[in-house]
């Protein structure tokens, strides 16, 4: 039931709100709202049950193992969560002065420093508020470095295939036009397609390394030469850093910028959709034109004080990306995150969610089931194709998806990247327990043997959910995305 | 091993199935010469507790003033259920809801929101939400160019009475696929100018910006700048401050037509103003532009047993489907403040949001005349106003406000600081229903005195 | 699956513990421990999500309508927690100086001033930490009071039979007997038993009034007349003080001493069974004998200071009750409840909590149900009696209790008071709304319906649970309290 | 109307089918001169934003010192996931689990809450909890009365050592029943003295109460103390610091046949201080003992299908059943508390508790140096100590501490104000694994300053 159809009119929250007080004549007649909105009528009680209730329909990390390929599903510590709340932080106005923020202000400085660190980068701009707007910030200063130079003709950005949407999507988004490679079948990239797409037209790559192939790209130095040469830049699409953190620097691959994603690699939680981090980082030659503002700091006698960059320390700027500073929060929750593991547990992260995914994949291969790339190494995750079983059995990965829930597994990212057909990308994160991994494996074996018995259940399923499958093709066709109050 | 639950046992199993002798086998497809260094630049660890006393003592750093900033960012009493209920583990820690029937709470909970917004907008449909204001009004100009069929135009124009940082925002995001803001200049009444206005009859622009209330917190005569701009073939897009939306005329019935789109700051509704984020942007539309909504809809269907449920609808418009082709590149969005935010609207209902915009409105109404009975002090409010308003100073904003700062009052921002404005002795301040009767005298004294020791401060 | 039955050897949240750290050799030998105790070896993740997803096996007011008579399960404002839960009351040591404690003493001292009003009594002290020990402190009380007086004859309370077990319980901590006195059938006490029991040997009598029978007791002035003339004292149970909150008072109706529960009347949750709080009230007579600490004020030109009321204070209190002062934080919590309410809120609390109760007793009525008083005015709370559908048809309450679960509403209290025969106590509270009352009725009538045409369907229930009707036989007869590692 | 939900039509409706004319209606069995006027003591509602705003300030007044007191209740680190959980609704707002199939989360978790007290005592069996250490005491005191087949005594024997607030609160609960309690005395070591002790050799008392560690942190000599007491027929009832049996002898392996009840304050595992509570006492004793057990004790067993569940068991001991034969009259237990102490036990497991306890003594033992290093200061610690010690000041505690309290630095408590110690110089300290290094030196310089400058303080 919605919340809407709960309550009775005239009923709110009597505590929430302020007694109700004086007139507000001066206003003219013809600004003031004359319809109510039809909002929810119902106690603060009411609200409290609801939403409680409707909270229990969820998996989630914290009741499910959450396997999602390329989103890092992994533990939110909630020390980050606990100390990004503290009331000195949650009442600070983001236009507060600079003598009432160096508390908030080292935090962002320090996080700045060891992400540079992280990344082998020279400079960090943590105003992105996701992945995608990290890559808009990367791609906008790629452009803003070829205007620069007076170099006009460069129209395109070399994508290949198995990018994430967000890449040639944020290319158009910054008035490139998007020219896709083809990836081998060992899950690198076609070099000689890319030696035929860089050019003097080229602007530059987005790349993803590990891609989302879930391999390491073997031949990114070769990649970086070509680019380089055509007088591209290489962008790196940092939603893969958990697999190598610690491990390998982007800026060390021959990276020129790359955004983060904080959200999963340092482990903020994902709130089902957001909200996210996507700071970017670049090298020497972007520097200049790193979005706004950037917290610098100046050593004096008495300490170190912290004070903004704007756009009028960094002319060149691409400018602004949001009306404050980004996601505050999630930048101090990342900040937390940081400095509970420190530099030793930042290297854990990347090998122990590539030894996980490893695991994972060794005995899904035992048990049976294809890999994308069996004679690769895992990186962080790794791709399973249910080729076989679709055709063979009817049952599709889609059907294995949806029976993993009634297994008490969210199931892992499906029918992505677009290349593999039938695939499941398992990223199983370094915060699991081999008690996990070997229980979803366990899972998937036993939704294969109800696949080659009871094909049928497979398909029906699931049946432990709140709802069966859902009607995806209704809820485009006849379109309800508001309540309507009848 | 923080948050790694891994023993020795555990490793030696897993390097046994594997068939590898150590976990740095794992990365030998790394070409060697490419392996990081230790991290030099990162501390070392820190327990929770040891984090704690550090993030304790950096947040009592910024902590204790009594805040008069408004300019985009408000502070409402948020009621204790509200993030109690977001950070839920289960709304938390879930991520987008791929798998519908394991995230029908998330997914009702947007409808529900969408709904809410739709309301409080008087728009038909709403997204589930883009990452704050600012960026919103980029969508929202996206949109615009896309969706008005009727002008070709790659030009959009905006009153000058829209907030400075919104307008620099836009233009970072824009500019890159070759659209350029224009802007009509205010009036001293610090609202659009009807006379510069008129100067634009008959141009071909996609769209038009109308803030309200606008940044100076004055209220924009909306209806009639609506109807010029519908017949100029102009859409129209609104940017609302949605606490007031309880009070004054939504978008959805400016002039005779409504708004086209109604963008905005969420950040009102329930979330804290924590250094700016997270906070969340929501825009709506007509059903008519639907179609070039960016980001995520969520939509009302029935399942395999008719039983009602909810899942992510029209998908080709976003980029995981349409790749080059979607309507903007957003992904990740800002699920959980909107969850906030849905809870806090749904405690206060239209009457309690309409009491808080009333109370608001009535406490900055005290502080303005408070202020205007200060000798020297003038309160350039012409126009009415809603919870906002611009104070005449006789000297400089920023040295009176530094001072006040000291004596921990955060007395509002100068307005040359934030926007081009030439007069440095303007500033903006902001009351909302947070403030008391004692709070206001206590900003009167705050400034009386600072205005009494003229001189400069160091910091 | 247990949390010891997940894990691994040496696994623990490392996070949360101080690094190893120097030598505790100076402590001998004998005295340091030898054998290592069994506990869980999990992450941190592992522990979040085990307890995260137990929760969710359980009802609560904030998930379910949860009736329980007698409990007064109503909402627990959230922002009462909140306030009780501000870093500087989390961090105040019991026994930090007065200097450090003003804002604490401050509130208490308010409390004890609000529950005074509320009461109509002369005297509170908030150290007891739950109804049974304010009973304790009560009936305590009354024999410092007759003993002080040298009247060392009283060995004797009376209770009425259907007083709650721990008023009898209680009674024999103090060291005194028990004599039950009937329960008429019109819900009230047999005066004439009482008459009869009251005597030179009596001590007081503990009553709850409105009774355990969802009744106000009308004689209520002739038993204080009764037993006053006996010279005992009367006890009042204000376990149902939610009933008549703002509309009658204790002390106006002839008690000398009571104590009320916080955790049901104030709001303050209920915590899967506890912490609460049980405050006492006394009369002129039983001042000397609070127990300690209290919490006074003096007023001074600069303002009012509290301060600390001791055994040196009160030289002929009973004492203290706890190491400290009871459980301050509930204490806080329902400080913060009377002040959201106020005068005029506390009011209603009576006010609608029995207009909820009568409600939903008329309509149980229309629908069939037999109340077990129907003559009467339901007070908070009212009696079902399932007698006929246990006799008929073989359904006993118990059935209807479980069957409720399935229908997603916790049951109400059952087979108490223990005078009435298979009966349901059921007290809505004045949080719920009429939906909620009405969709309650409507589930019992289904079950009705379900008992009269399928009663096996009934007594199999519950199904929608996590695990279904357990063995209480076996439990007690292969006693297993605690794992054993294998 | 603050959380009633009851609109206007809801009354009138509710009102009609009840067939009353009003709400009044429904008291008119109530005498109608008994019925209450209004209640002038109590101050006007509070909207939820006014009431935190009263709450910030206060909660203000008492924040920002460095506590280093004890005696009874204890600082530690609290990992955050530990209320997070705790305070899940379905936690929170659920009761006592009578309908145990609605209520099985509560259960599991009682029931591995008593699985890991019985590891930690190394006892058999525990129940689900008692008030506080304190009145757990009594309870203890209580089943050793009842539970002592070989003695008819009323009396036990406590030793001085034990906190003097456990005492008193032993004593305000048992007398009622005539018992007794009697006390031996200390050494100059602030342990039971062994002479004291063989003066009650021979006597018959239902049990010795032994604290460890004792009310002034230094360790007993508990298997010697047990084995006398067993040999003269008593029962030992063990008095722990939870945190301390990670580190030292658990009660069940004291002496030849371990202690019979162990009891104590919970608050360690994972509650703050918060002004004395909700803490919570926890109560093990052998198998042999289980039916004298008061509260509620949760077993293991199977449902209807075979499966495994959690029930109440045992409920014969209890007031709802038994009435006035109970082993107690307690209902309400510290049931909250309970589960964020099972949270945090789980996520420290034994090493992590070791740790704790570790940090804990080893940080005493360097603040204990740097007192003894300050001219005029002895710290009495001939016996071993766990984390708290006696200092005997060159003048009088009381004023010493507060001197030390001006400079937000809660330096302990004088014991002549706890207990009836005759020495007005002596003051108990304590450290946790809390206190940095920083913080040490900050307690030596305070308490330097406050012995360099005497004099009275007013306050
Ligand atoms: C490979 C890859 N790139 C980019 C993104 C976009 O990041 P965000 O969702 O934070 O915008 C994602 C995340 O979904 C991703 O997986
Ligand atoms: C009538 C009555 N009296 C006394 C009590 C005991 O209160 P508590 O559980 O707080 O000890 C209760 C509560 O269960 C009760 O309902």
């Amino acid at each position: 039931m919605l919340i809407f159809e709960k309550g009775q009119p005239g009923r709110f929250a009597t505590s929430q709100a302020p007694k109700a007080s004086g007139k507000c004549d001066d206003i003219p007649a013809e600004l003031m709202r004359k319809t109510p909105a039809a909002m929810p009528e119902v106690s603060e009680l009411q609200t409290v049950r609801h939403f409680t209730n409707l909270s229990r329909k969820n998996f989630s990390i914290d009741t499910q193992f959450y396997p999602l390929g390329s989103c890092t599903m992994k533990y939110n510590p909630r020390g980050a969560h606990k100390a990004a709340s503290l009331p000195g932080f949650l009442a600070r106005h983001p236009l507060a002065p600079e003598s009432h923020s160096q508390g908030y202000l080292a935090c962002v400085y320090e996080l700045q420093e060891i992400l540079k660190d992280v990344t082998g980068m020279a400079g960090v701009s943590l105003c992105p508020m996701a992945g995608a707007q990290g890559e808009f910030a990367g791609v906008a200063m790629i452009r803003a470095y070829h205007e620069a130079r007076q170099d006009h003709a460069r129209s395109e950005i070399i994508v290949p295939e198995a990018a994430h949407g967000t890449n040639p999507a944020t290319a158009v988004m910054c008035g490139y036009k998007v020219v896709e490679i083809p990836v081998r079948t060992d899950g690198d990239v076609d070099l000689e397609a890319l030696q035929q797409a860089a050019g003097p037209q080229t602007a530059g790559i987005m790349m993803t390394n590990p891609s989302t192939c879930g391999v390491f790209e073997r031949q990114i130095e070769d990649i970086s030469r070509i680019v380089h040469e055509a007088g591209g830049l290489l962008y790196y699409d940092g939603a893969n850093l958990n697999a190598i953190l610690g491990k390998v620097r982007p800026g060390d691959m021959g990276f020129d910028v790359l955004h983060m994603n904080l959200h999963k690699t340092f482990a903020t939680p994902h709130g089902g959709g957001g909200p996210g981090s996507g700071p970017v980082a670049v090298g020497e030659r972007l520097l200049p034109y790193l979005p706004t503002p950037i917290v610098g700091r100046s050593d004096a006698e008495n300490g170190s004080r912290y004070h903004w960059l704007d756009q009028d320390d960094l002319p060149d700027s691409i400018g602004r990306l949001s009306a404050f500073m980004g996601n505050a929060g999630i930048i101090l929750r990342a900040y937390v995150y940081a400095i509970l593991l420190g530099r030793e547990g930042l290297h854990r992260v990347g090998e122990f969610s590539t030894l996980n995914a490893n695991y994972m994949a060794t005995l899904m291969q035992q048990a049976g089931f294809q890999l994308a790339y069996p004679e690769r190494r895992a990186t962080h995750e790794f791709i399973v194709t249910l080729n076989k079983q679709a055709k063979e059995l009817g049952v599709t990965a889609m059907d294995f998806a949806k029976r993993l829930l009634d297994f008490g597994y969210h199931a892992p990212t499906t029918y992505f990247p677009l290349l593999v057909p039938e695939c499941f990308l398992i990223e199983p994160t370094e915060t699991e327990s081999i008690d996990e991994l070997e229980g979803f494996v366990e899972a998937m074996i036993a939704i294969q043997k109800e696949a080659e018995s009871s094909a049928e259940l497979v398909k029906g399923a699931p049946y432990s959910q709140p709802v069966k499958r859902l009607d995806d093709v209704k809820a485009a066709r006849e379109l309800d995305v508001a309540y309507q109050r009848s | 091993m923080p948050f790694i639950p891994h023993t020795d046992q555990d490793i030696q199993k897993m390097l046994d199935v594997i068939g590898v002798s150590s976990i740095d086998d794992l990365f030998d497809e790394i070409p060697k010469h490419l392996r990081a260094k230790s991290l030099d630049g990162v501390p070392e660890g820190r327990s929770e507790m040891e984090m704690m006393q550090l993030m304790s003592a950096r947040a009592q750093q910024d902590a204790g003033a009594l805040c008069f900033i408004g300019a985009g960012a408000y502070e409402h009493h948020i009621p204790a259920a509200v993030w109690d209920i977001a950070t839920r583990g289960e709304f938390m820690t879930a991520y987008t809801p791929y798998q519908a029937e394991a995230s029908q709470g998330t997914l009702q909970l947007i409808y529900e929101y969408q709904s809410m917004m739709c309301q409080l907008t008087a728009m038909d449909v709403s997204n589930a939400s883009l990452y704050d204001g600012a960026s919103g009004l980029a969508e929202a100009v996206l949109m615009a160019i896309r969706g008005n069929r009727k002008s070709k135009s790659r030009k959009i124009l905006t009153a000058a009475s829209l907030h400075p940082l919104y307008e620099k925002t836009v233009k970072s995001i824009v500019t890159n696929q070759d659209i350029q803001l224009e802007t009509v200049v205010c009036g001293d009444d610090l609202r659009v100018s009807q006379d510069a206005l008129a100067a634009y009859e008959g141009q071909d622009y996609a769209a038009l910006v109308i803030p309200q209330p606008n940044f100076y917190g004055a209220l924009e005569d909306v209806n009639a700048l609506t109807d010029w701009a519908h017949a100029q073939g102009m859409l129209v897009i609104a940017v609302v401050n949605p606490t007031a939306l309880a009070l004054i005329s939504p978008p959805g019935e400016w002039g005779a037509q409504g708004a086209d789109i109604a963008v905005g700051e969420g950040q009102p509704l329930g979330l804290p103003l924590a250094s700016g984020g997270p906070y969340f942007g929501f825009i709506c539309c007509t059903s008519k532009l639907v179609r070039q909504m960016p980001g995520r809809i969520i939509g009302r269907t029935l399942d395999m047993d008719g039983r009602e449920g909810f899942t992510l609808t029209l998908q080709a418009r976003e980029q995981h489907i349409r790749r080059s082709k979607a309507t903007s590149n957003i992904c990740t969005n800002q699920g959980l403040a909107v969850t906030a935010a849905t809870v806090y609207m749904t405690l206060l209902g239209f009457e309690g949001l309409g009491r808080v915009a009333r109370a608001c409105h009535v406490n900055a109404k005290k502080l303005a005349e408070l202020l205007a009975s200060i000798e020297g002090v003038r309160v350039l409010s012409d126009a009415a106003f809603f919870h906002e308003f611009v104070v005449e100073l006789p000297e400089k904003a920023d040295l009176v406000l530094k001072r006040m700062a000291q004596a921990s009052v955060l007395g509002g921002i100068a307005l040359s600081e934030l926007s081009g404005q030439a007069n440095p002795n303007l500033m903006l301040v902001c009351v909302t229903e947070t403030k008391t009767d004692d709070d206001l005298a206590k900003y009167r004294d705050a400034l009386e005195t600072s205005l009494a020791s003229k001189g400069d401060v160091s910091c």
